[in-house]
Order: C-alpha cells, then sequence, then structure tokens
C-alpha cells in the first residue's frame, strides 16, 4: 500500500511537473501583451513592464525561475490584480466555487443517482421516460439560459430569492439550483446506463433465485456495481465543478475561482493562468487518487494491495 | 420520485408561463432614439426645488460590473480602482463637477514663468488621525516614478522636470527630479516648460493620491490589496473589501470637510452580468447601476441618464507602404461611407455624439473649447456621403489598376472582444458592403492579442478607443513620425514638423495654429478617421440626489451625494 | 408411486421482442420425483433453461411471457404465483446453479454475505447463526479454510471453487429441489467430475431432488436417473436413464448418442446431426426434427406427433412408434454406461 | 395410443429426404447486428421523434436561407430589435437584420460546428485509442500518460488557447474541438480493445496470419463501433454547447456569420427587453440538444447488443 500510493505519487508529480512545463510554453508563445488593456499603453511604458516582471528575459531563463518559485509553493503575483498573489487570489476564491459545488453536488448526487435507478428499473414505462426527458432536458438548455430563466423568474418576478450574490443561505439555492441541475441530468444518464447494464447481469439473477426481494437486490446486489461507472466520472466531475462554474459565478455574481479560468486567459495573465492550470490539474490528479482508492473500497476486484 | 417529479413538471410548467407572459409585453416596445437627447445632462435632479428633506438612512448603494484591481496608487489604472480612490482617498485638488476646486491644498501658487507650482497644504488627517504632509505626496509621486515600483502610469507626469529621465532609470538622483516637499505642508513641482494643462492632469487624473510610507514598508507588494494594507484622508474610508462581490465605505468623521458629507455609507456590489444587476436595481436591492448597455435603456426610458465625452473612439486605418489601406482614396472612401449617425442612433450607448475631429470638444482652455477656437474636420456628414465615398473608391482602384471593388484584396478588421466593438464592426462592416460592395473580414481577438496586433501593425482597420486626455494633442502625437505609438505607421513628414513646431512654440496662439494645421492635414490624408466620443447611460433612483458624472473614466462623483426622502 | 416435488403440465412460454414471438418453450411436460435426478438434455436454444428459469420466475416480463400451461410445486399449483409468493419459495424451497460462476456471483460482495443474506432471507435466526450456517455450508461443500473463505471475494476463487460457492449458496437452506442449469460447462474436464460428484453427494447427504440442464451426455451418465431430451422447445423423448441410453427411441436421441464420443472406439468419426434446429420465431407445423431427420415421413411435416408411452415411464413423441410407420432398429449407446466419457459434448 | 388419429392415409409414412422440404429454409430472416440495431431503433417511438425533428431542422436551415428574400447580412438600422411580424417571423435584431434568416443560417453553423465537432474528435479518438490499445507496452503508456497530462488542463483554458491561436471561425472552431475532444474517446477505445484483443476471434484471426492494420481495422474497431456511434451522436450537442458557452464568453465565431450560440447570446443581453431574441435561438438550441440527446439514447439501447433477442 505505501509502496504503491509512493509510485502514484511519483507519477503525479511526473504528470504535474509536465503540465506546468508544456502550459508555460505555450502560454509564452500566445501573442499579445499582458499589460494591454482597452487603455492603450504606449509602447514605452509596455516595454517597461515587461522589464520590471523580467517578461523581457529569455524564456528558459523565465522557466527556471517560475519553476524554482513553483517548488516553494509560490506562483507569484498576478498581473491584472497587481498585487495579490495567485496563492491568495485561489485561496480566498475556490472556497467559495467548492461550498457552490458541493451544495450542488450534495442535491445532484443522490437525486440524480435515484432516477437514473428509477429509470433503469422501469425500463420503457412512462417512469422512465419521464426521468430521461427530465435529464435530457437538464443537459439541452445551455447554463446561461437556465440561469437567467430561473433567476428570472424565481427572484424577479416571483421575488422568492434573491436575485445573486453569496451571503445568506437563501442567496445560494438559486445558483446551487442552476448548476445541480446540469450535474443531475448527467448523473441520471450515466446511472441509468450503468443500472440497464447490471440488471441483465448474471449475478442478479443469482440473488433473485436466492429468493431476496426486489429492493434488497436492488439495493445490495445492483447499485453497488452500477456505481462502478459512475465512479470513474465522478474524479473529473467533481473537480470541475469545486473548480467553479463561470457561467453561474457570473450571473449570480458569485465571487468564485470559475470567472478567473476564462478572465485570467483571455487577459493574458500568465501567472494567474499558470496557477489555475497546475492547481486545476494537482486537484484533478488528486481527485482521481481518491477515486481510485474509492475504486477499490467499492470494486474489490481492484483493491489495491500490492 | 412522484414528488419530485411533479415539483420539476411544476417548474416547467412555471417557466412556460412566465416566457409566454414576458413575451406578449416585451413586443410593444422599441428603441426610442430620441431619448438620449433629452437626457444627456447629467444633473437632472441637481436643481431641487425647495428644500426636499432627506432620509433618515443615508446610505448609498449601487453595482457595478468588475471589481478594483489594486489600491496601490502607483499602480492603480482601472476605472474601478479610481471610483473608489476618489472617495476614500484625496489629492492635492480634487475634479468635481466639471472643475478643479481645492483638496489637501488650501491654495497654489503658480511662478510667472508657468514653471514652478507651489501646494500649500491644509491640516488634514489621515483616517488613523496622523497628519497629512506634503511628504507623503513626495513619496507617492516618487514612488510611482520609480523603476522598483511597475507603474503603467508614469506618463501622468511628463511635464515634470527629469520625471520621465528618473522613471527610465536615466538619473537616480531623486533630488534632480522636479517634486520636493520642502516642509510638511509646502509641495513644489517644477515642470520642464510652461503647460497651461498641467492643473487638469493632476485634478483629472488618478494618479495622484498621497500614500503612507509606513504602510507601503509593513504590507511591502501587498500594499492596497485589502482594506487593512491601504489608508486614505478622503471623505470615506474602506471597510470592507470582499474581492469580486462588495465593497464597502463608511463616512470618515476626522475629513477635514466632513460637514459637507452626508452620506453615511456607501456600498459597491459587482455584478458582472446585465441582466443580473438590472434585476438588483428593480428589485430595489441597489439604488443605482454604474452603467447600463443602450438596451437597456429602452425599459427605463425616462429615468437613465447619460454622460459622454473622455474617450474619442476611431478608425485606425494601416496606411504603410504596401498595405491595401496605403491608398488614400481607399481610406477616404471608406470614411465617406460610414453613416455615423445611423450606427450612433441604433447601436451606441445613449449620451454617445458623433465626432468629425480627433480633439475633443470639451477640452478647453479658460473655457473656450479649443477645437471650436481653432477648427478642424474631416467634412463628413454625420450620415455619411455615399455619392462622394464611391467617387474616391472610384478613384483608389483606378490607381491601384483594379475594375471592382471583389479585387481589392483581403482588408482585415481587427475586433476587441467585447459586445460593443463587435456590434460597431458588423455595422460597418456591413455599410462598407452596401455602399462600397467593400468586403472586410471581421477578426475578433481578446483584448491582449487585439492590442498586440494593433502595436505590431498586423491589421487593416482597427476601431480604437482613446481617452482623449485633458490636453489637445494627445492623441494627435502618436502619428508622427518614428512614433512607437504610430499605429497607423502613417509616415508624413509635413506632419511631424507641423507637430513638433506647435510642441516647440513659444506662445499658446503659436502652438494651437500649428497644431490645427497637423489636425486639418491628419484628417485629410485620413490614416485615422474619427467615428464618436462614446457615452455612458446610468442609473439612479430619482431619490439619490448629487450623483454626478465627471468627464473622465472612474470618475463618479457620490461624495456629495444625499438620499432623499422616498 | 414416488412422491412428486415438481410437475409441469403443457407448459408454453415465449418471448415478446421486436420481430415478434419466439415460441421458446412449446408446450413442455416434466416431473421431477422427491431425490431424484433428472437430466434435461438438448442443443443450445432448444428451450431448457427456459423451462426452468419459468419454473422459478425469474425471466423479466416483458419480455418473457407464460403462456400457458400448469406448475405444480409439492401438488401446489403455483403456476400463477406472484413474485412475492416466489420470493419464499425460491432459495428455500427450490434453488439453482448457474452455468458461468465467473459472472454469477456479484463480484462486489463477500462471499460469505452472498450465502449468509439467503439464510436471512427464509429464517428467522441472527446475523452470527446465519454466519456459521454459511460456513459450515463452506466447509460441505469442501472450501478449505472456510472461516477465511468467509471474508473472501469471489475472484478471489477459481471457477471450480465458485461453482462450490454456487452450490454452497443454493443449497444452504434446505431446498427440496435444485436446478442445476448446465452447471459444469463453464469448467475444465476435472473440476467438472469434482463439481457433479459434490452435487451427487449432496443430493444423496440432503435428499434434495435435482434437475440438471446439459447439452454434455457424459455429465448426463454420470449423474442422472431421468433423463429428459428436448429440441426446439419441445420435449422428444423422456425416460429412465438406461432406456435413453441403451434403447432411445427418437431419432434425435439416438443421433445425440451417436455423436458422443466414447471410451473404446477410437478412430472412429464421431457422427453429426446434419442440419440446424428451426427458428422459433415461425415454429414448423410439423415435427419440428423432421427436417433433419434420416427417418423423415411425409406425416412428419404435416401434424406434430403425440407421445407414445411405453414401460417405465419411457414416453417418445414420434410418428415412427406410430402402428402404421415402418420400423427402424435406431442405434443407441453400446459400450458400458458406467464407463463415461465427459468429453461429450455436441 | 388413443390419441394418435387412427385415420391416416397410407402415404403419410412415406419416406422423404432429409433436408428436401421447405422447411429447411430458416424462416426467420438472418438478422445481421446492424440490420436488428436499426429495426430498434425505428420501434423507439421516441428516438424517431428525435431524428425527425434533427430533420426538419436540417431542412429548414438548408432551404430558408436559399429561399428568404433577406441575406443574413443585410443591415437596416431604422428598423432595429422589431418584434415579430409577417415580413420578419422572428423580428430583427439590433442592427435590424432578419432573424427568421439568421436563425437559420445560424443552424448551418451551429449544426455543422456540431456534427464535424463531435466526428472530426470521435474519429481520432478511435484512431488514437485502437492504436494505444492494440500495441500496449511502451506505446499505450506514452499515448496514456500524454492523454492524463492533457486532461489536467482545464478545457477552458485549453480551448480558449487554441482559440486565440487560430482564431474564431467554424473551422478554426472544429479544429479546436477535434484537438481537446478526442481524448475520452480515444480512452474508452482503448479499454475495449483492449478486452477484446483477448477474445477468440482475434486471437484465430492473428493466427491465419492477419497484420495489425487489418486487426486493427477489420476486427477491432467495427466491434467498438456501436458505443463510438453513440458517443459522436451525444457529442454533437455538447459541441454546439460548447459553441454556445464560447459565444457566452466572446469567443464565438466571427460576425458576420450567426450562429445559435452567438443569437442566444445576444438575445440574452436584450432578454428582459426583448425576450423574443432569447427565446428563439434558446428554445431552438434546447430542442436540437434534446433530439440529438433522446436520439443518441435510442442509438444506445439500439445498440446495445446485450438487449438483442
Amino acid at each position: 500500500m505505501v509502496k504503491y500510493i509512493f509510485k502514484r505519487l511519483i507519477i503525479s508529480i511526473i504528470t504535474i511537473w509536465l503540465l506546468a512545463t508544456i502550459s508555460f510554453f505555450l502560454l509564452r508563445t500566445l501573442p499579445g501583451n499582458p499589460f494591454q488593456t482597452e487603455k492603450l499603453l504606449s509602447v514605452e511604458v509596455q516595454e517597461r513592464m515587461m522589464a520590471y516582471y523580467g517578461l523581457d528575459r529569455p524564456l528558459i531563463e523565465q522557466y527556471f525561475t517560475y519553476m524554482k518559485n513553483l517548488l516553494r509553493g509560490n506562483m507569484g503575483y498576478s498581473l491584472k490584480y497587481t498585487n495579490r498573489t495567485v496563492n491568495s487570489i485561489i485561496a480566498s476564491t475556490f472556497p467559495i466555487s467548492a461550498e457552490l459545488g458541493l451544495r450542488s453536488l450534495a442535491i445532484a448526487l443522490p437525486i440524480g443517482l435515484a432516477l437514473g435507478v428509477a429509470s433503469a428499473r422501469k425500463r420503457g414505462k412512462a417512469v422512465d421516460y419521464i426521468c430521461v426527458i427530465v435529464a435530457v432536458i437538464g443537459v439541452s438548455i445551455p447554463s446561461f439560459i437556465m440561469g437567467s430563466f430561473l433567476q428570472y423568474i424565481f427572484a424577479i418576478k416571483l421575488k422568492i430569492l434573491p436575485v445573486s450574490q453569496w451571503q445568506t443561505p437563501a442567496h445560494t439555492v438559486l445558483p446551487t439550483v442552476a448548476l445541480a441541475l446540469s450535474l443531475m441530468a448527467t448523473l441520471t444518464r450515466v446511472m441509468r446506463a450503468s443500472m440497464l447494464e447490471v440488471v441483465m447481469q448474471d449475478y442478479v439473477k443469482t440473488a433473485k433465485a436466492k429468493g431476496l426481494s426486489e429492493g434488497r437486490i436492488v439495493w445490495s446486489h445492483q447499485i453497488r456495481n452500477a456505481l462502478i461507472p459512475v465512479l470513474t466520472m465522478l474524479g473529473p466531475m467533481v473537480t470541475s465543478v469545486l473548480m467553479g462554474t463561470f457561467v453561474i459565478e457570473k450571473i449570480f455574481a458569485i465571487p468564485g475561482l470559475g470567472q478567473h479560468f476564462v478572465n485570467s486567459i483571455t487577459g493574458l495573465d500568465y501567472t494567474m493562468t499558470m496557477g489555475l492550470t497546475i492547481f486545476y490539474g494537482t486537484f484533478l490528479v488528486f481527485a482521481n487518487f481518491l477515486v481510485d482508492i474509492a475504486y477499490g473500497i467499492v470494486d474489490p476486484r481492484i483493491r489495491i494491495t500490492k | 420520485m412522484k414528488k419530485k417529479l411533479s415539483a420539476l413538471l411544476l417548474i416547467i410548467a412555471l417557466l412556460c408561463s412566465v416566457l409566454a407572459g414576458c413575451t406578449t409585453t416585451g413586443d410593444q416596445k422599441n428603441i426610442d432614439t430620441d431619448v438620449t437627447e433629452s437626457n444627456d445632462t447629467g444633473e437632472k435632479t441637481d436643481t431641487p426645488s425647495g428644500e426636499p428633506k432627506l432620509a433618515d438612512e443615508q446610505i448609498l448603494t449601487f453595482v457595478g460590473h468588475n471589481d478594483m484591481m489594486t489600491l496601490d496608487v502607483s499602480l492603480m489604472n482601472d476605472e474601478m480602482s479610481a471610483l473608489v480612490m476618489y472617495a476614500v482617498n484625496e489629492a492635492l485638488i480634487r475634479y468635481s463637477r466639471g472643475e478643479i476646486i481645492p483638496g489637501i491644498a488650501e491654495k497654489y501658487d503658480v511662478s510667472d514663468d508657468g514653471i514652478v507650482y507651489t501646494f500649500h497644504l491644509r491640516d488634514a488627517n489621515w483616517s488613523d488621525g496622523k497628519p497629512v504632509t506634503a511628504y507623503d505626496f513626495e513619496y507617492a509621486y516618487l514612488r510611482l516614478l520609480s523603476p522598483e515600483t511597475g507603474s503603467t502610469q508614469i506618463e501622468s507626469f511628463s511635464a515634470v522636470l527629469n520625471a520621465m529621465e528618473y522613471a527610465r532609470g536615466e538619473i537616480t538622483d531623486t533630488s534632480q527630479v522636479g517634486i520636493k516637499a520642502v516642509d510638511d505642508k509646502t509641495l513644489v513641482i517644477t515642470l520642464t516648460k510652461p503647460e497651461p494643462f498641467f492643473l487638469e492632469e493632476m485634478a483629472q487624473g488618478i494618479n495622484f493620491y498621497p500614500i503612507r510610507k509606513d504602510y507601503v514598508e509593513k504590507y511591502g507588494q501587498n500594499y492596497g490589496s485589502s482594506p487593512e494594507s491601504f489608508i486614505g484622508c478622503g471623505p470615506f474610508v474602506l471597510t470592507e473589501w470582499a474581492q469580486g462581490s462588495k465593497i464597502t465605505m463608511e463616512k470618515n468623521p476626522g475629513y477635514w470637510d466632513a460637514d459637507s458629507i452626508i452620506l453615511e455609507q456607501v456600498v459597491e456590489y459587482i455584478v458582472a452580468d446585465e441582466n443580473t444587476r438590472v434585476g438588483m436595481y428593480d428589485l430595489g436591492e441597489v439604488d443605482g447601476i454604474y452603467s447600463i448597455s443602450a438596451v437597456q435603456t429602452v425599459k427605463y426610458s425616462d429615468s437613465f441618464r447619460t454622460r459622454a465625452g473622455g474617450t474619442l473612439q476611431h478608425l485606425v486605418f494601416m496606411s504603410r507602404e504596401g498595405a491595401v489601406l496605403s491608398n488614400k482614396n481607399l481610406r477616404l472612401a471608406l470614411s465617406y461611407a460610414i453613416n455615423r449617425d445611423s450606427i450612433v442612433k441604433a447601436i451606441a450607448s445613449p449620451g454617445t455624439v458623433v465626432a468629425d475631429s480627433m480633439i475633443d470638444p470639451e477640452i478647453s482652455l479658460d473655457g473656450e473649447s479649443i477645437v471650436e477656437k481653432y477648427p478642424a474636420s474631416n467634412n463628413v456628414h454625420i450620415s455619411g456621403d455615399p455619392a462622394k465615398a464611391k467617387e474616391y473608391l472610384n478613384a483608389a482602384l483606378s490607381e491601384m489598376g483594379l475594375s471592382s471593388p471583389s479585387e481589392l484584396p483581403a482588408i482585415n478588421y481587427v475586433c476587441l472582444d467585447s459586445p460593443t466593438h463587435r456590434a460597431y464592426a458588423e455595422a460597418l462592416q456591413a455599410q462598407w458592403q452596401d455602399v462600397l460592395g467593400v468586403n472586410v473580414d471581421i477578426n475578433i481577438m481578446p483584448v491582449p492579442q487585439a492590442i498586440g496586433s494593433l502595436l505590431a501593425g498586423e491589421f487593416d482597420i482597427f476601431l480604437n478607443g482613446m481617452s482623449t486626455g485633458v490636453a489637445p494633442e494627445t492623441l494627435l502625437d502618436n502619428y508622427t513620425l518614428h512614433n512607437p505609438n504610430n499605429y497607423a505607421k502613417w509616415s508624413n513628414q509635413e506632419y511631424t514638423d507641423l507637430f513638433n513646431e506647435s510642441m516647440n512654440a513659444d506662445n499658446l496662439e503659436e502652438r494651437f495654429t500649428k497644431l490645427q494645421q497637423a489636425h486639418q492635414l491628419i484628417l485629410d490624408e485620413c490614416p485615422v478617421s474619427p467615428l464618436w466620443l462614446p457615452g455612458t447611460a446610468y442609473l439612479f433612483r430619482d431619490y439619490v440626489d448629487g450623483i454626478f458624472y465627471g468627464r473622465q473614466t472612474g470618475s463618479i462623483e457620490f461624495i456629495y451625494a444625499k438620499i432623499l426622502e422616498h | 408411486m414416488q412422491e412428486r416435488i415438481l410437475e409441469i403440465e403443457d407448459l408454453h412460454f415465449s418471448f415478446d421482442t421486436y420481430a415478434g414471438e419466439v415460441h421458446a418453450v412449446r408446450g413442455v411436460s416434466l416431473y421431477v420425483n422427491k431425490g431424484e435426478t433428472l437430466a434435461v438434455v438438448g442443443e443450445s436454444g432448444c428451450g431448457k433453461s427456459v423451462t426452468v428459469q419459468s419454473v422459478m420466475k425469474l425471466i423479466p416480463t416483458p419480455p418473457g411471457r407464460l403462456k400457458s400451461g400448469k406448475i405444480y410445486y409439492c401438488g401446489e399449483n403455483i403456476t400463477h404465483y406472484s413474485q412475492k409468493q416466489m420470493q419464499r419459495l425460491r432459495g428455500n424451497e427450490m434453488s439453482m446453479i448457474f452455468q458461468d460462476p465467473m459472472t454469477s456471483l456479484n463480484p462486489t460482495m463477500r462471499i460469505g454475505r452472498q450465502i449468509a443474506e439467503g439464510i436471512l432471507k427464509h429464517e428467522k435466526i441472527s446475523a452470527k447463526e446465519a454466519k456459521q450456517r454459511a460456513i459450515e455450508m463452506l466447509k460441505k461443500v469442501g472450501i478449505s479454510n472456510p472461516e477465511k473463505s468467509y471474508r473472501r471475494y469471489p475472484h478471489q476463487f477459481s471457477g471450480g471453487m465458485r461453482q462450490r460457492v454456487m452450490i454452497a449458496m443454493a443449497l444452504v437452506c434446505n431446498p427440496k429441489v435444485l436446478f442445476a442449469d448446465e452447471p459444469t460447462t463453464a469448467l475444465d474436464v476435472t473440476t467438472q467430475a469434482q463439481i457433479l460428484e459434490l452435487i451427487n453427494e449432496l443430493k444423496e447427504e440432503l435428499g434434495t431432488s435435482v434437475v440438471i440442464i446439459t447439452h454434455d451426455l457424459g455429465v448426463v451418465a454420470r449423474t442422472a436417473e431421468r433423463i429428459a431430451v428436448m429440441y426446439a422447445g419441445k420435449v422428444v423423448e423422456t425416460g429412465l436413464a438406461r432406456d435413453i441410453f441403451y434403447n432411445p427411441k427418437h431419432p434425435y436421441t439416438s443421433g445425440l448418442l451417436e455423436s458422443m464420443p466414447s471410451g473404446g472406439e477410437t478412430g472412429k468419426t464421431l457422427a453429426s446431426i446434419p442440419g440446424t434446429p428451426p427458428d422459433l420465431f415461425a415454429p414448423p407445423k410439423g415435427c419440428a426434427f423432421a427436417p433433419r431427420c434420416r427417418y423423415c415421413m411425409k406425416i412428419c411435416q404435416e401434424m406434430p406427433p403425440e407421445a407414445t408411452e411405453l414401460e417405465n415411464g419411457h414416453s417418445v413423441f414420434c410418428w415412427l412408434m406410430h402402428p402404421q410407420a415402418p420400423k427402424y432398429e435406431l442405434p443407441g449407446r453400446k459400450s458400458r454406461l458406467k464407463t463415461p466419457d465427459l468429453k461429450g459434448d455436441l | 395410443m388413443s390419441n394418435i388419429p387412427i385415420d391416416l392415409p397410407k402415404d403419410a409414412f412415406s419416406h422423404m429426404n432429409a433436408g428436401s422440404t421447405e422447411s429447411e429454409i430458416i424462416t426467420r430472416p438472418s438478422i445481421t447486428f446492424w440490420a436488428d440495431a436499426r429495426r430498434r431503433l425505428f420501434k423507439n417511438k421516441v428516438a424517431m421523434i428525435g431524428l425527425s425533428i434533427i430533420i426538419i431542422i436540417t431542412m429548414l436551415a438548408i432551404f430558408v436561407p436559399i429561399f428568404s428574400q433577406y441575406s443574413y447580412t443585410k443591415q437596416d438600422l431604422t428598423n432595429t430589435n422589431a418584434p415579430p411580424s409577417i415580413e420578419h417571423p422572428f423580428g430583427t435584431d439590433s442592427h435590424g437584420r432578419d432573424l427568421w434568416v439568421r436563425v437559420w443560417v445560424g443552424a448551418r453553423v451551429s449544426l455543422a460546428v456540431g456534427i464535424f465537432g463531435s466526428v472530426i474528435p470521435g474519429i481520432i479518438g478511435v484512431v488514437i485509442g485502437g492504436i494505444s490499445g492494440y500495441f500496449g507496452g511502451k506505446v499505450d503508456m506514452i499515448i496514456m500518460r500524454f492523454i492524463d497530462i492533457v486532461m489536467c488542463v482545464p478545457n477552458m483554458i485549453y480551448i480558449i488557447l487554441i482559440t486565440i491561436y487560430i482564431g474564431t471561425g467554424p473551422v478554426a472552431l472544429v479544429i479546436a474541438f477535434a484537438l481537446t475532444g478526442w481524448m475520452g474517446t480515444a480512452r474508452s477505445v482503448r479499454g475495449m480493445i483492449l478486452q477484446l484483443k483477448e477474445q477468440e476471434f482475434v486471437l484465430a484471426s492473428r493466427t491465419l496470419g492477419a497484420s495489425s492494420a487489418t486487426l486493427i481495422f477489420q476486427h477491432l474497431i467495427p466491434n467498438t463501433l456501436g458505443i463510438v456511434v453513440v458517443s459522436m451522436t451525444m457529442g454533437v450537442p455538447a459541441a454546439i454547447f460548447q459553441e454556445a458557452f464560447l459565444s457566452f464568453i466572446g469567443l464565438g465565431i466571427a460576425p458576420p456569420i450567426p450562429s445559435w450560440g452567438q443569437l442566444a447570446n445576444m438575445g440574452i443581453s436584450v432578454f428582459r427587453v426583448y425576450p423574443s431574441q432569447l427565446l428563439i435561438p434558446a428554445v431552438l438550441i434546447s430542442v436540437t440538444m434534446l433530439s440529438f440527446n433522446l436520439f443518441g439514447d435510442g442509438l444506445r439501447d439500439a445498440l446495445d447488443p446485450k438487449l438483442r433477442m
């Protein structure tokens, strides 16, 4: 086990190092200048800024400087939020995105999985069609439209929930629901497909032949096995959800991390983009590691014993 | 399960009914372009009849679209930071309601030769009670210029003696720079040569505030990144900065002019999505919206206000040898084909004014608009001149040896990635196609890449919006020979000579006459073509009295505002 | 007359598919006596599995559909039992072993629990006692170190061991009937023999009746007292094992026996039955075997044959048994029954 | 014996040669996998509704712009944001362009981006996944590691990066999707190939001396095709979505070419004032997505061999 974790750790570090290296050079070859905003800076000032941030030095030298700082956990200062470090921006915005993400997952996971199970169990019946259609509608409406509609209906027309901001629990309802809807839809679909697969398995027949009740068969024989494919997608899904969603955060004015993913790259904020990429990558690697461990718990065939 | 399903169905049903509802109501409205004319003064509610009663609670809330980037005066260059800084800090002089008023400086003297400015500071305190001294200003200005700081704003001080030399690292001795605190209460600024617009620059600029050295030393590079790491001496104190979300300012009881400040608290929410902002306003969650787009004004046709100026949007035509638009007649054809008026009316924000020159008409000296006194114009009718445009096009085609506009090489319009720039680009593209049959390709890029293309000269047409500054030559300066900021790569010796003569002129009359000639020349040659001075629409409830928008960006003045009883 | 544990009368079972109705079982009548082993033999797709699975109601409706017929268990008509009622019977009164031990065990559940949950379902005993019973059962089916194995997962066992676990699971509640659906097909030869041995032993010990479904006559030879031969959803011949082996009356049975290799006769080419079974979407109106039958007569294509009862409960569905039909001597098994050859796959 | 009819004609028992009768002919039509799948699909009403909507929308996208009197670029700045009318069934936009034409030109763009943006990365994924799974060992290791790393880059950053590099035309978008979208397919195809590789028919073919290419392209890939086809179908709405999202953040397709994402994004900014400008593209996007998803679901059900009877 220790050996396994150690090996995974080494692979993870190499992955992240390669990720950082590739992103670094990819980003730096992008045309454009990070200091330019719509207010034009003169060529002189622009060159001065490049020099100030060391961006005029040979790329390889910049790379080593960056890596050296990165090893110390220092991702540098944002080029846009001039006196805030990337670390501090992530530290202040990630908890908000993560909270929103966790809330949505807490709603979407149970409901999505339950709908998936219900739909698969009643395959071809009305319940199935309703679940499938609800699920498909969930993934068929772009989130920016869904978010705007929800806001318009519940906050502006019905006035039962706040329009935006991230303060009281009531403020979290709309963004959580908007995000949860699409997650739920995805989960329903995956769970349904997975359940349909499991229902066909021989061991389900065995369980039935043992005289177990339907409920018991579904609960202890089908769901557990059907969860395996769901687990596989959970790593990337949880990562991207916790990292924030640009659209929902924008519409509901939530100061999360999601907006930075878009703004930093379109604004060519090198350090911020790098920091986000590395943070995301590390998180994903870690999440996948956790998923693998969870995998071992759910599916003993791949339990880590070595 | 069933319950959940029925709940979902209910939601869907609700959705349908509400949306159906809004379709029918929405149909009756249409843009009323006349609205702008009746509303383009910034002081509509500023003329109260009688003495209106004040509300018990003096709290102003409004919603903006962007967070501020920093509170470090030396690094600051964005609108939203400037907006907050105006309230929580104070420079030597203030720009308010279109004029210069005293700030921390009680009074100032200008030497007879117009070179030495002496500011006499009043007894004012920082919000922690310590006195504001001339050294705080000296420190702030020198810090901004220092190569160690990495400021983008050094050019604000270009008139000051040796300021640029110090900023470039050519001299290191700060005593040679024309910024000098003589004692606690006296600051002397020495210019290189007389510059009548320097005071305007100081008043309207956003980087002339004082800085407390001990704070910078304590917080290092994090200075100004949070309410704790910043201190000001303005009428308000920053108490909360929830980044990306909310900014709260409280009245500063220790402000020297605290009596004229009525608001107790100002709250700014930061909301990126416009529908959300408007929704908050509708629900009464905020008293105002910092700026709203043209289309939203339709709903508030009798309550929105506008401001204009400060920026000139103009086309830059790539005029370098070998480029498609190096042909002057082709450039003129494009310029004459534009119906500026129809675009402004249909697309631009209310308050936008069609422009025919490269100098902002608001730039004035001693109350006289410079461009009105020394006029120059591109002579294009605001609705365009298709006949003349075609004449120019035919001339261009015959010069280029082509028989039809379809034979023209591809024309690359680099467009900033923003909804308004996109809308302008599409409108212009269609007009060129309709009037001239000239096809222009639009290439949308994020801001850094778009401006990268502009600087690298990798474009044929670029819609550039630049601050018109406080001096008339601000925009014209760039187009001299070998100027690195000559975006059009237009080389004209005569223009360069005229411009330099203007800059080196001994008296104002000569300066402006030469500038007028250069101005007319550039408009005739058309490497740049002025389009309009974009306006901004904003929305505040009627009970908010005393909001004023300045000419420059980020100069919303809420400090003297008050909430009327409602 | 022995006590009949299970009796099936004229069972018709179909599947409704997009392409139409598949008549998988077309009038099967069978019975099982207490304590005996009945082998149901036939090619794949002949309806043998469907027959037993429909008895246990393991086939979901749709697509499966019991069209007609009656099923009696210990004299009680269970034909229209609901799933709930069946749950009391399954595992407790009748249980089943499936063909592939690799897929028939839940991979994510410890085998001990898989055994114990059946006990807990049917008997009111504590979890601890159930565990004890499961461990005993594991010991009984020959799993070494049963306490430890109790906590293991299926993938930690070999195929043969898994089938033992399946047997343990099936027999732990002492059912009266055990259906073994091709219990050895997926195993290698030596393991096959061991598993059959185990089933025989436990049958003797527990007094369970066994219905073994197979296409392998070798398996039949080792275990069965009675045999039912099925073809295209129908029983074509049934009787005591020795009657079927040495005195087959149906050409299909005879063909099956001929195609079975025997220990003594090396070097002889195995016979095979030409042709393929008919399609059960549209079963033929006459005898289903007629197209492949070397004794085929005109009537065979016109009308399905009725049962002809011979001695010892031997009954045959063949027009050759008709008094008017020509008489043939059908080849049967020549070598001695008690030298089983387990390689007799069809 | 009593139940056997006595009166049988004499010739009833005349011998017939086996195999000489009609019943030898197998009555059930030999149903191949694809034919079977097609049959199931056609029986699936929901999937067929989805397919019909897709076909209708495609037809409208093809023919409306051809026969309309307006062009999608023709502006009329004096008649902007007009509500739906007989002349302009969907009204006009902020530039006074006819939305009816723009919506259907947008349909062309969105559908093309959706289909190519899903099929091309799908094909790339199949090829790379096939190679990786088939050759195994070092090749597999390198490809899988590479995918691991690339998948660590937030998708959004990756796509924006590519659009910055190669521009924002429909073709550029498809390239961006192709470069970013193949990894998932590659992974699952690899997994399937790894399983299939061990199966008898592949071993048999290999012992008969089939070349690698033959094995990959004739045996392995066809066997994964069902799942790949389903994932490509599901990928179409995903790509349309992706395009819409890029439009939302301002990096969609360059004007004046409209796309649904762009129209919806334009619509959303005026939605409080002119709701029809959002509703029309939003409903169309949603209905199209719904249709593709329902059709994809049906396709998956149809292609799942385990459900075959």
